[in-house]
């Protein structure tokens, strides 16, 4: 089988086309928060901004090897995501690199990231760097259970581990969605999407009134804005998984991302009005809620 | 006289009184006599919520007085004790088995005053200052301006009058 | 016994006299610091914990780092001098410092405020109360991660430093309760303004107790945390909303009268609980009650009188030798001043007693031993304290 | 009465057993704390990228969240519905490495001073720093008191004064403005000024504060 080089450049059109969507989705959504706390909100550009002026520091100290690799190993769960699904179901340019097995290495590469960030911030030797990763290593376990237990469910009712064929199998109307037609698999994938978004109530790994931002807290120009490029691509690559496992894909750009911006909108909108959990209440809560209902689509399917 | 004074004065030497207002009342007494005196007013008369400690400094007379108000909630009633200690080498027992949170006065008083008090928990650490080089600040002989003019850069063109002096001069030009 | 539930036979046992022994190389403890540089941490203080694994095995409080030397500073102006700089001592809520030191210099100097000067500073101490409170309600609410609702009480408490604003000329330092009386009588039409501003408020109220108080995430945080035994009440001198939550009527207002507070018809809110959540309650409602009191104030303040007693010239004011205590009930707890004068044209000793000073130390340190560390900074919160008035 | 010695029990040099039964030695001033004094960073050489990086500095300003003073309770209100210092690209780091900008909210005491100087130093280049109130400019209320510093500009690189006391978020809002014209025409140079003057800033700040747990060399 040839490679086909193209792929290279088609790859990188998608990453450049998820990147910029995701620097504005998150100004809009933080926008939408600002809206509910009677607030106009920052500009639509500020992401761009604060990245260009991170990546403008003059100055940047180090910890140590690991400490570098930590955002970089923190990118590459992105944007390994990333290019492993096919983004735009039926588009030659847009469905990257997606094969027959690429569901398994989807969920290596969800979990790639935290693992990556563990080894940078235990490097930096702050304490609450440390706190906070070991918050973020149990809840992303906790709410991979979930997840985990969703995707075997849906590969065991299509039986297949090809995305790609994943999406095929949706196709042809709204009920052929996996939303409708294993809403339990759904359901738990839902609860665990919560959980890996950052955001209210499991935002337990930044917590900035308890541990000073947890695992970035010694993070600082280049290395955060790696960070933050992360940051708008990962959240935008793990809804694409969703939208392709569970919402019948996309068969064209303005159709992801209005699919993107709705799942998204579910975490914002649970956010906003809810404080966070503490970490063992997190946990608590996924294994309570989370894996019967994951173990329950196994066994229907 | 106060009711609570009629009570109090068979059986501890009460030195000065002074009824400030119905509800507050002022004793003084030997030093000797405080703890007795705070137990007895805590488990007999019900001033079981200690307010404040804190000390005056009387440097003309040579002593500090050291000011314990109780409170008696239900009676909303108050009492100050006062102790005068000698100024030079004050110390005084400690009271925190008493209230624990005495200790925490106690330990200002320690830093602010220089006065002692063996035993208090903690009462060596730094509490408000950290590494102080003059007298304790809140004694009277401790100039607060002299320090701050020797030992902080002050901007220039600030121009300082003695209030008293000032105003003198706006308003009685010809002199009083 | 839950899941989750620490092993405490790995933690050390207390000596005799109270004091642990950690051993902070044997690795089994880590030593953290928060603050003053940590935004869990209400104002400018630190503190030091020392934690084995989630839990915190001992807390230590440090301060010192607002300490102006207020006390020493007011030993070195007259009277009328002090008058501008006390209201800086507590920032949140400076109006108590402003009463407590005007009442008592009136007192030693034999002075008696006029009626209508005592009603307009009934109005700015429970204006005041309905700031700082708002302040505690975002503040609590952040410290859980719930951002929101301090946008929305900060949204109506500028509302009410509008109302400040047009009283007095300034938002945070009014310098309106002057030894003697009041600076001003009340602005045309702020009746008005006032009734606007309170009904905001109890509609930010109404939907800040719909989202953070009917929130089950909250709850669960908040329930039976930090509890605070009634027992430990007078040992450690808690006061205010924090005793009240214990179930002890514990409010100067009510136990020792002040200004107009005698005429004005309200019963002190209490809760029964004791942990996190009740304070916050008791707090929220205790705001609601404030709002109640400035009706009243309103409705019954009288129209005109003059607003400042005679008080002697100020080049020649000396206040014969005497001490007293002066105490009233701000939203934290009880709020005094003891002062000391000697016959001088200056005071000679002024102490401060603010509530925070027991609760943010011994209470605090007491509290925080065997806590999560998730919530150190909501217990601290809780207590409500400010640092500038621990220091001076 | 310069002599008193401040070293602290857990600042010596010490032989401590770590979990695993290992010896080793600790010397907690040279371990702890970095010994290289700050350096000049010039900036980018090529002019357009220099803009480009002082337009996106601009716009982004990160507030170190630390409280200094009194100012610090205007700081609520500023990043709320009314004054909503968001819209101008304007937020809060907890922590010092992610920050751009100290704003010393108030007066400063001897005790905070030495975290302020700490966290600034903490900071990475470029920063910038706004003085808040009268307090850090002269004093202020505080003229004769025994425990703050009487001008900031002394101890750290001062980019911007606001006046007042306090200052109104409108004034502080204005005082973002001005600092960001500042930034823009690349004159916020604070952090290159206080590297080139270290052993000034040094000295200055070795008069006031007597108990400074740091290398002897850093001093």
């Amino acid at each position: 089988m040839s490679f086909d080089w193209m792929k290279i450049v088609y790859a990188l059109l998608t990453l450049f086309i998820v990147v910029n969507y995701g620097m504005i989705i998150t100004a809009i959504f933080q926008k939408i928060g600002a809206r509910i706390g009677r607030r106009y909100g920052i500009p639509v550009w500020q992401n761009y901004a604060d990245l260009i002026k991170n990546y403008g520091l003059r100055s940047s100290i180090t910890h140590g090897t690991m400490f570098y690799l930590g955002p970089v190993f923190r990118l590459t769960g992105g944007v390994g995501l990333l290019l492993f699904i096919p983004v735009i179901y039926g588009s030659e340019i847009f469905s990257n690199f997606s094969f027959a097995g690429d569901l398994i290495l989807i969920l290596y590469f969800v979990f790639f990231g935290t693992l990556g960030m563990a080894l940078g911030a235990a490097e930096s030797g702050h304490p609450y760097s440390a706190i906070g990763i070991t918050r973020g290593l149990s809840q992303v376990t906790a709410s991979e259970l979930p997840f985990a237990l969703a995707v075997f469910a849906i590969a065991l009712q299509y039986q297949t581990l090809s995305v790609t064929e994943i999406v095929a199998a949706q196709q042809g109307g709204y009920l052929n969605w996996t939303l409708f037609t294993n809403p339990l698999a759904v359901m738990a994938a839902m609860l665990s999407f919560l959980g890996s978004m950052m955001r209210p109530p499991f935002d337990v790994v930044l917590a900035p009134q308890e541990i000073p931002i947890g695992p970035p807290t010694e993070y600082h120009s280049s290395y955060l804005a790696l960070m933050q490029t992360n940051r708008m691509i990962f959240p935008i690559a793990k809804i694409a998984v969703y939208v392709c496992l569970f919402f019948g894909g996309a068969v064209s750009w303005p159709i992801f991302f209005l699919k993107v911006f709705l799942i998204y909108f579910v975490s914002v909108f649970v956010g906003v009005v809810f404080p966070r959990f503490r970490v063992e209440q997190s946990i608590r809560w996924f294994l309570i809620w989370g894996v019967p209902i994951g173990i329950l689509a196994i066994l229907v399917a | 006289m106060h009711p609570l004074y009629e009570r109090l004065k068979h059986l501890f030497p009460l030195d000065e009184v002074t009824e400030q207002r119905p509800d507050l009342l002022f004793v003084t007494l030997p030093r000797e006599h405080l703890r007795s005196l705070l137990l007895h007013l805590r488990d007999i008369e019900g001033f079981s919520h200690l307010v404040l400690l804190t000390a005056v400094d009387w440097i003309e007379e040579g002593q500090f007085q050291l000011t314990y108000l109780l409170h008696n909630r239900p009676k909303a009633q108050d009492i100050g004790v006062r102790i005068k200690l000698a100024r030079d080498s004050a110390t005084m027992e400690s009271i925190h088995t008493l209230w624990p949170t005495a200790a925490t006065y106690q330990r200002e008083l320690r830093e602010m005053f220089g006065i002692d008090f063996p035993g208090s928990p903690g009462v060596e650490e730094d509490f408000i200052l950290e590494g102080w080089i003059d007298l304790p600040p809140y004694r009277r002989d401790f100039d607060t301006k002299k320090f701050s003019d020797e030992n902080y850069n002050h901007r220039p063109g600030r121009e300082t009058h003695d209030p008293a002096e000032y105003m003198k001069q706006q308003l009685y030009p010809n002199g009083l | 016994m839950g899941i989750f539930d620490a092993d405490r036979s790995q933690y050390p046992t207390p000596g005799p006299d109270g004091s642990l022994d950690i051993d902070l190389t044997s690795g089994k403890y880590l030593k953290l610091w928060q603050g003053p540089n940590h935004p869990g941490i209400t104002g400018n203080m630190s503190l030091e914990l020392i934690v084995c694994g989630d839990e915190v095995v001992k807390g230590t409080t440090h301060v010192g780092y607002l300490h102006r030397g207020f006390e020493k500073l007011m030993e070195r102006r007259t009277f009328i001098q002090c008058f501008p700089i006390v209201c800086r001592i507590c920032v949140p809520e400076p109006d108590f410092n402003e009463y407590c030191y005007a009442a008592a210099v009136e007192e030693l100097a034999g002075i008696q405020a006029p009626e209508r000067a005592n009603w307009i500073r009934t109005l700015i101490l429970e204006m005041g109360r309905i700031n700082s409170y708002l302040m505690y309600l975002g503040g609590q609410a952040g410290a859980f991660g719930l951002g929101v609702i301090a946008q929305w009480t900060t949204y109506v408490r500028d509302l009410m430093l509008d109302r400040f604003e047009e009283l007095s000329g300034a938002r945070i330092y009014h310098m309106f309760i002057l030894p003697g009386g009041v600076r001003d009588g009340l602005p045309d039409g702020f009746e008005q303004r006032m009734e606007e501003t309170l009904r905001e408020i109890e509609e930010t109220l109404q939907q800040v107790y719909d989202v953070m108080f009917c929130n089950a995430v909250f709850k669960k945080r908040a329930v039976g945390l930090g509890y605070v035994d009634p027992a430990w009440i007078e040992p450690y001198g808690i006061t205010g909303p924090v005793a009240r939550a214990a179930g002890v009527a514990n409010d100067v207002r009510k136990d020792q009268p002040y200004l107009v507070y005698p005429e004005l018809d309200f019963e002190p809110v209490i809760g029964h609980d004791s942990d996190l959540y009740t304070r916050a309650d008791v707090r929220r409602r205790d705001l609601l009650l404030s709002v109640d009191l400035i009706r009243q104030i309103l409705a019954g303040m009288p129209s005109d009188g003059p607003l400042m007693a005679e008080i002697p010239s100020v080049l020649h004011w000396r206040i014969p030798r005497g001490e007293t205590y002066i105490r009233g009930e701000c939203s934290r707890g009880e709020y005094g001043y003891y002062l000391v004068t000697d016959g001088s044209g200056y005071p000679r000793r002024v102490n401060v007693r603010g509530p925070s000073y027991t609760h943010a130390v011994a209470l605090f340190e007491r509290l925080v031993v065997n806590v999560n560390i998730s919530d150190v900074a909501a217990l601290l919160v809780s207590l409500h304290t400010y640092p500038p008035e621990i220091e001076r | 009465m310069q002599s008193k010695d401040f070293s602290k029990a857990e600042l010596q040099k010490r032989t401590v057993t770590g979990p695993d039964g290992v010896e080793f030695e600790v010397d907690p001033m040279r371990d702890y704390f970095c010994e290289a004094p700050p350096t000049v960073m010039p900036p980018a050489y090529i002019k357009i990228v220099e803009d480009l990086f002082n337009w996106a500095r601009a716009e982004s300003i990160w507030i170190l969240g630390f409280g200094t003073g009194c100012g610090a309770i205007e700081m609520r209100p500023l990043m709320t519905p009314r004054f909503d210092a968001y819209r101008y690209g304007i937020q809060w780091r907890p922590t010092p490495r992610q920050a751009n900008l100290f704003v010393i909210s108030g007066y400063l005491s001897v005790k905070t001073l030495k975290r302020a100087i700490r966290s600034y130093e903490q900071m990475q280049n470029p920063k910038y720093v706004v003085g808040l109130g009268s307090c850090t400019i002269n004093g202020g209320m505080y003229w004769d008191s025994y425990n703050t510093i009487k001008r900031l500009d002394d101890y750290l690189p001062v980019d911007l004064y606001i006046t007042g006391c306090m200052p109104r978020p409108e004034a502080l809002l204005q005082g973002f403005m001005d600092l960001k014209k500042v930034i823009r025409a690349g004159n916020a140079e604070g952090a290159n000024r206080y590297a080139e003057n270290f052993a000034w800033y040094k000295a200055n700040q070795k008069q006031i504060i007597h108990d400074w747990d740091m290398p002897e060399y850093s001093w």
